[in-house]
C-alpha cells in the first residue's frame, strides 16, 4: 500500500501517523504540503491531527480550502481511500466530503484520555480486520470533536451502516449525537474519526487497538 | 468600507457556549437571563465602494469560508 | 526630546543611585530610549541583581553537561550524539491578570527558549500555585491557567505530560504559574545566542512587533498592590499558530550552516536579544529601526525596543546567507526582515526615522548592571513537634487526606492537555516521574517538578534540599537517572532581610543536594517581589529534573499490577508529623520542622532502587512525598485497582505517625513475593533499613491491621471526586 | 426583552484570529480585504422590561464574565 500524510503548517500528529504506516507498512509515507496541487500515486491519504492553520474560525475551516484539498477530494471523487483522524476529520466535514460538522466539546473543555469505542461496521476498507460490536480503546485530543448533524443525516448515516465507531455508552467525551466516533462517506472509501488509532500501535503507548485500522488498509489497497 | 459579519448557529442547532454562559450566569444571580446563544462577529475593512459589490463579495466570503452553512448562518452588515 | 525627570526614573522603576550610575557610565545624561532600555536591563527579572551573587554557589558542571546557565537553556549529553535541552520558566504576575493568556504566553516563552538552541521541544511541564480554594478569584484562575497553558500547548503538538499543582492562601494575590519545556538536539548542532564578528547581519523573524506589555519585565519585579489589579496593564496576546511557524522554520534554518548565533525575544523584547547576543558575543550591534515590521502604526524607539510582542527572534547570519534564510521564512508565512549589523564597537546603537535614539556600551547593560548584595537574615528553622491526636481515626484520615485539595486526583487538569501527542509518552501524568520515550530509539526521559513549599517556609534551607531529594526520588522511582535540573525560584520581596533570608537558605539548600546527588543546575530562573500589601508567597523554590532511561521496556509505575505481591517499604520511619498533609488536613495545623534530608541515605536508596528496575526485576514503585506512607499505598491501589492489606510490623513508632509522616528517603515497592527474600537480603547486605509491611490482594480495598479497612471506592470517590467538584461551581473574571 | 452583546479586542491587543482569517481570504482572492478583527456576539433573552435596567444588569454582566477587561471592550444593544 502506498500512502500519503498531508502535512498542514500546524499539523501536529503528522509524525505520528508516519511512524505508524512507516511501522506497519514497512513504508515511508509520503509528506505532501498543504501548498502542493498535485498527490503523488498513492492507495491512500491521512489527513492527520493537529490544528492545520492553528485553527482559528473553525477547526478545518481554513485547511478545507488548501490547494492540496482539491487533489484529495479528486483521490476521493475517483474512489481513493482517505482517513482524517481528528483535524482530519475536521477538514473532511469542512470539505464536504463527510457530512454534519465537528462543534465545541459539549462542556467546552479540551479533552485527552483514552475512550472505549464500539466498532460498529466492518464492511469498509478501513475496519475489516475487527469484529462487528468489538470493543476498542483508543484515545481522543480534542477541543472540537462533538459530532452534530440533522435527523435526517444521522438517520440517513445509520441506514446506510455508515457509522463505522461509536463512543461506548457513557464514554462520550464531547456530546457527539448518537455516540458517534466515526463515519464513513457514501461510497466507503473516506473515513473521519476522532479518536487517534495511530496512537495505539505500541503496547508501550497504551495500547495496539489501533492496528487492525491501518491492517485493514493494507489487506484491502495492496 | 467597513463591514460586519455576524455568524451564529442555526435554530436547533445546539449551542453548548450559550448553554454554559447561561448557566454560569445564573450561577452569579442574573436570574433574569432566559436563553443565551454565542455567535461570532468578523469586522473587515474593504477597500470597495460599491456597496453591491461589497456585499455581493462578502456573501461569497461567508459561504467560502466565514461560515459553516451546515451549522451557522450569517448576517451581513455595512458601515460607510 | 523627554525631559528625563526624578519622577520618570522613579517610574522605571530605577533608585536614584542607579540613576546616577547610568549617567557615570554614559558620561551623560540618557536619553528616554536609553532611560527605557536601562530599566528593563536593571530591572530583577532580567538582571538577576538580587540572586546573582548567591547563584554563583550552585554547582552547573559535570561530565555530561554541556551547557550550563548562561544560555536561553541547559543543555546535557544522553549519548549517542544526542543532546536533551531544558529550562523552566516562570509567568507569574501576567498570569495573574490575565490567566488564559498569562500562561499561554508563558508556555510560547520557554519553548522559544529552547528551541533557539536548536531543539524540537519534546515535552511541556508546570508548576502551578493557587490561592485558598474558597478565595473568590482562585476558580477563575485555575481555570483560566489551565486552559491557557492546554491552548498553546496543544496547538504547538507537544505533550504536557505533568506537573504540580498546589493551593494555600499565601497564593492568593500572587499565583505561581512556572512552566519547563524539554527538548531534543543533536549534541552536535547547538544553537548559542553569541553574535560573535562585525558586520554580519541581524534578522529579525517571526511575528510582527506591537505595542504588547511594554514594560512587561519592569512589571514581573514590581510588588503588587491592590491597585494595580486596577490598572490592568496591557498583556500580551500569544499566537500558537504562529510559533509553531516558528519553531519549524527555525528548526528547518539550523539544518543549514547559516546562523552565527540566535536568541528568543523574551522580556524586553528587543532590547535584551540584542544585548544579551552583543554582550556573549564580544561584539557590537547596530539597529535600524524603521526595518523592524510593525504591527501597529506611528510606533516610537521607545516602545520599539520594549514591546514585549510575542513569537519573534533574532538572528546574526553568516553574511551573503539572507536570501536563503529569508526563503524559509517566507515558506512558513513569516516576516523577515534583515534590520542590523554586528559592528566591532561593543556598543549598542538604535536609529530611528534618521535619529540616533540610543547610543551605549552593551557592558553598561551586562557586566555594568547591579549585582546587590543585600542584607539577610537567615530565619531560625521551625523545630519539629510530636504531638498529635491520638484519638483520630486512621482510616478516616486516609479518606479526608486523599481527596483534600492537595492531594486529589489532578485529572480534571491534565486532560485538558494533550499528552500523548508525538506518540512517545511512556509514562503519563499521575505518576512520580512522566517518561517520553527519544523518538526512534529505546531511550527515556523522565521528567519531574517538585518542591514543598510549606517545608521551605519551617525552614528554607532544608526545604530546598528537599525539593531536589524529592526530584531525585520521584526519577529514581521510575528507573531513571537523575541528570540534571533547572530551578525556578519563586520568592517574596528580597528588600526585606527575611525573605532575602530565605533566598540565600534556599539557593545553599539547593547547591548542597545538587553536589551530593551528582545532580548539577543548568539552568533556571528567578521570580522575586511576589507580594500582595506586603503578603509574601511562601517560599517555592521548584525545581524541574530529568532523568535519562536506558530502555524504556524496563520501567516502574506506581500502579499495583498483581495480587500476591509483597510491600516493601525501603528506608527509615520516625513518622516526622512536622509540616505533613496529615497535620493541616486532618488537624488542621501548619506546624512542626521540615522534614530532615539525609543526602547520602537518598542516594543510596536511589542507587538500590533504580538497580532494581533497571535489572527487570521490580516494575512497581512509588515514592513517599506528601500524605506519608498510606497515602503512597492508596494511591497505588488507585492506580492499580488492586487492594492492599498492610501492618506495622516491627516498629515503635505510633501508626498515625507510621502512617502519615513524611520522612524523607522512602520508597514503596510491589515485588513478586519469590523475589522478596532475595531482595530484602540484598537489602541487608547494602545495609539499608526496609521493612516488609503487608502484600498486594484481591479486595478491592486498603486494610491496615487492626485500624481497619476502606474500600477503593469510595477513596476514588474522594480522589476523583474534588477536583471537578469544585470547578463546577460558577466563577466570574 | 432582547439584548445583543459585542465583546471585540481592544485596539492594540493582537488577534491572532482576524489575522488568519484576514490571509485567508487573500488566498482565496479576496484581495480587497484590508484588516480583518474576530470577536464574539451574545444573543441573551431578558425578563426584564425596564430599559435603564436591563442596560444596567448587561453591564454588570460583561464586567463579570461576558467580557475579559483586561484585554476585550464590549457594546450592548437592545430590541425590544
Ligand atoms: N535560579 C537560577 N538558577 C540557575 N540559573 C539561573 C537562575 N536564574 C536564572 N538563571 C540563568 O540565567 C540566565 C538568564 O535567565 P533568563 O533571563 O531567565 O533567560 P531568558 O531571558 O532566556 O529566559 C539563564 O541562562 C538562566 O538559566
Ligand atoms: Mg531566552
Amino acid at each position: 500500500m502506498k500512502s500519503a500524510v498531508i502535512v498542514f503548517p500546524a499539523s501536529n500528529c503528522d509524525r505520528d501517523a508516519q511512524t505508524a504506516l512507516k511501522q506497519l507498512t514497512g513504508k515511508d509515507p509520503h509528506m505532501v504540503w498543504h501548498q502542493d496541487s498535485a498527490l503523488p500515486d498513492v492507495d491512500l491519504v491521512v489527513l492527520p491531527g493537529g490544528f492545520s492553520y492553528g485553527d482559528y474560525l473553525r477547526c478545518g475551516a481554513m485547511a478545507s480550502q488548501s490547494s492540496v484539498m482539491k487533489a484529495v477530494k479528486a483521490h476521493a471523487e475517483k474512489g481513493g481511500a482517505v482517513v482524517g483522524i481528528c483535524n482530519g476529520f475536521q477538514v473532511l466535514t469542512e470539505t464536504h466530503l463527510l457530512p454534519g460538522a465537528l462543534m465545541r466539546n459539549a462542556d467546552l473543555k479540551f479533552v485527552c484520555r483514552p475512550v472505549k469505542l464500539t466498532v460498529e461496521e466492518t464492511q469498509s476498507a478501513f475496519t475489516r480486520k475487527y469484529s462487528k460490536g468489538q470493543q476498542i480503546t483508543v484515545p481522543v485530543a480534542h477541543g472540537e470533536g462533538n459530532y452534530f448533524a440533522d435527523e435526517e443525516t444521522l438517520n440517513r448515516l445509520e441506514g446506510e451502516n455508515r457509522v463505522a465507531f461509536r463512543y461506548a455508552e457513557g464514554d462520550n467525551p464531547n456530546g457527539s449525537a448518537r455516540n458517534i466516533a466515526g463515519i464513513l462517506n457514501e461510497k466507503r472509501n473516506v473515513l473521519g474519526l476522532m479518536p487517534h488509532p495511530e496512537r495505539v500501535v505500541d503496547p508501550l503507548l497504551g495500547g495496539e487497538d489501533g492496528k487492525a485500522l491501518f491492517q485493514s488498509l493494507i489487506e484491502t489497497l495492496s | 468600507m467597513k463591514a460586519r459579519v455576524f455568524v451564529t448557529l442555526k435554530n436547533g442547532v445546539l449551542d453548548p457556549q450559550g448553554k454554559a454562559i447561561g448557566n454560569a450566569l445564573h450561577g452569579l444571580g442574573f436570574g433574569a437571563v432566559g436563553d443565551v446563544r454565542q455567535g461570532k462577529v468578523i469586522d473587515l475593512e474593504l477597500k470597495e465602494s460599491d456597496e453591491a459589490k461589497a456585499r455581493a463579495s462578502l456573501k461569497d466570503m461567508c459561504e467560502k469560508l466565514l461560515a459553516n452553512t451546515v451549522i451557522e448562518k450569517y448576517e451581513i452588515e455595512l458601515k460607510a | 526630546m523627554t525631559q528625563i525627570t526624578p519622577e520618570l526614573v522613579k517610574e522605571h522603576g530605577l533608585t536614584e543611585g542607579e540613576y546616577a550610575r547610568i549617567k557615570r557610565l554614559l558620561n551623560r545624561e540618557p536619553s528616554f530610549v536609553e532611560l527605557g532600555i536601562f530599566s528593563v536591563m536593571w530591572s530583577e527579572h532580567c538582571s538577576y541583581k538580587s540572586t546573582r551573587f548567591h547563584l554563583r554557589k550552585l554547582p552547573t558542571k559535570a561530565p555530561w553537561v554541556l551547557q550550563g546557565p548562561g544560555e536561553n537553556a541547559g543543555v546535557i549529553d544522553i549519548g549517542d550524539g544526542d543532546a536533551c535541552i531544558f529550562k523552566m520558566e516562570s509567568h507569574n504576575h501576567p498570569s495573574f491578570i490575565e490567566p488564559y493568556q498569562g500562561a499561554a504566553t508563558g508556555v510560547g516563552g520557554i519553548m522559544r527558549d529552547v528551541f533557539t538552541m536548536g531543539a524540537r521541544p519534546i515535552a511541556m511541564m508546570n508548576a502551578l500555585r493557587f490561592g485558598e480554594p474558597s478565595h473568590p478569584k482562585t476558580r477563575h484562575l485555575v481555570e483560566g491557567v489551565v486552559r491557557g497553558i492546554g491552548g498553546y500547548g496543544n496547538c504547538m503538538g507537544v505533550p504536557t505530560v505533568g506537573g504540580e499543582v498546589n493551593f494555600h492562601r499565601s497564593y492568593n494575590g500572587n499565583i505561581l504559574v512556572n512552566a519547563m519545556c524539554v527538548g531534543l538536539a543533536k549534541a552536535n548542532n547547538i544553537f548559542l545566542s553569541a553574535a560573535k564578528g562585525a558586520g554580519n547581519p541581524v534578522v529579525y523573524i517571526g511575528s510582527k512587533t506591537g505595542r504588547d506589555g511594554i514594560h512587561g519585565a519592569t512589571m514581573a519585579s514590581a510588588e503588587f498592590d491592590d491597585a494595580s489589579d486596577e490598572k490592568r496593564p496591557t498583556v500580551q496576546v500569544g499566537d500558537p499558530f504562529t510559533e509553531k511557524l516558528l519553531l519549524e522554520a527555525c528548526l528547518e534554518l539550523m539544518a543549514t550552516d547559516a546562523i552565527i548565533a540566535i536568541q528568543d525575544m523574551g522580556a524586553a523584547g528587543l532590547t535584551s536579544s540584542s544585548a544579551e547576543m552583543g554582550d556573549k558575543g564580544g561584539s557590537g550591534i547596530e539597529l535600524d529601526l524603521d526595518k523592524v515590521p510593525q504591527r501597529e502604526a506611528n510606533m516610537t524607539a521607545y516602545e520599539m525596543m520594549l514591546s514585549e510582542s510575542q513569537e519573534r527572534m533574532l538572528a546574526v547570519l553568516k553574511p551573503g546567507r539572507e536570501a536563503e534564510a529569508e526563503k524559509i521564512f517566507k515558506k512558513w508565512e513569516l516576516d523577515f526582515a534583515v534590520i542590523g549589523i554586528t559592528t566591532d564597537t561593543k556598543r549598542l546603537v538604535v536609529k530611528h526615522k534618521g535619529k540616533i535614539e540610543a547610543d551605549m556600551p552593551i557592558t553598561a547593560l551586562s557586566d555594568e548592571a547591579p549585582v546587590l548584595e543585600r542584607p539577610y537574615e537567615r530565619p531560625a528553622p521551625k523545630v519539629d513537634t510530636t504531638s498529635f491526636d491520638k484519638s483520630k481515626k486512621l482510616m478516616d484520615s486516609l479518606a479526608t487526606i486523599i481527596g483534600s485539595p492537595d492531594m486529589a486526583s489532578r485529572r480534571w487538569v491534565w486532560e485538558q492537555y494533550d499528552h500523548t501527542v508525538m506518540a512517545d509518552t511512556v509514562q503519563r501524568p499521575g505518576g512520580d516521574a512522566a517518561v517520553v520515550r527519544v523518538h526512534g530509539t529505546n531511550k527515556g526521559l523522565a521528567i519531574s517538578t517538585d518542591v514543598t513549599p510549606r517545608y521551605c517556609k519551617a525552614d528554607p534551607f532544608e526545604g530546598a534540599k528537599q525539593a531536589v531529594a524529592e526530584s531525585y526520588r520521584n526519577i529514581s522511582a521510575v528507573g531513571a537517572l537523575p541528570l540534571a535540573v533547572t530551578d525556578n525560584l519563586n520568592f517574596g520581596n528580597p528588600q526585606k532581610p527575611q525573605i532575602m533570608g530565605e533566598i540565600v537558605g534556599a539557593i545553599d539548600g539547593i547547591g548542597e543536594a545538587c553536589r551530593a546527588l551528582d545532580y548539577p543546575v543548568i539552568g533556571g530562573n528567578c521570580s522575586l517581589y511576589n507580594e500582595t500589601n506586603g503578603e509574601g508567597i511562601l517560599p517555592t523554590p521548584a525545581i524541574g529534573g530529568v532523568g535519562l532511561m536506558k530502555d524504556v521496556h524496563r520501567m516502574a509505575t506506581v500502579a499495583l499490577k498483581r495480587e500476591g505481591d509483597a510491600l516493601l517499604l525501603i528506608g527509615e520511619t520516625r513518622g516526622h508529623l512536622g509540616q505533613s498533609i496529615y497535620l493541616r488536613e486532618v488537624e488542621g495545623r501548619e506546624d512542626g520542622g521540615a522534614p530532615p534530608v539525609d543526602l547520602k541515605v537518598e542516594r543510596k536508596h536511589g542507587e538500590f532502587v533504580r538497580k532494581l528496575i533497571e535489572d527487570g526485576r521490580v516494575d512497581t514503585v512509588h515514592d513517599c512525598s506528601d500524605g506519608g506512607l498510606l497515602s503512597a499505598l492508596a494511591e497505588m491501589a488507585l492506580a492499580g485497582n488492586i487492594g492492599v492489606d498492610v501492618g506495622v510490623a516491627g516498629t515503635t513508632v505510633d501508626a498515625i505517625p507510621f502512617f502519615f509522616g513524611e520522612d524523607q528517603a522512602r520508597y514503596v515497592l510491589a515485588v513478586p513475593a519469590k523475589e522478596a527474600d532475595k531482595i530484602e537480603g540484598e537489602l541487608r547486605e547494602a545495609g539499608i533499613i526496609h521493612a516488609l509491611i503487608g502484600k498486594t490482594i484481591a479486595e478491592k480495598v486498603v486494610r491496615v491491621e487492626r485500624e481497619g479497612e476502606v474500600s477503593i471506592a469510595a477513596l476514588r470517590k474522594a480522589h476523583e471526586g474534588w477536583f471537578p467538584t469544585y470547578m463546577s461551581a460558577p466563577h466570574t473574571n
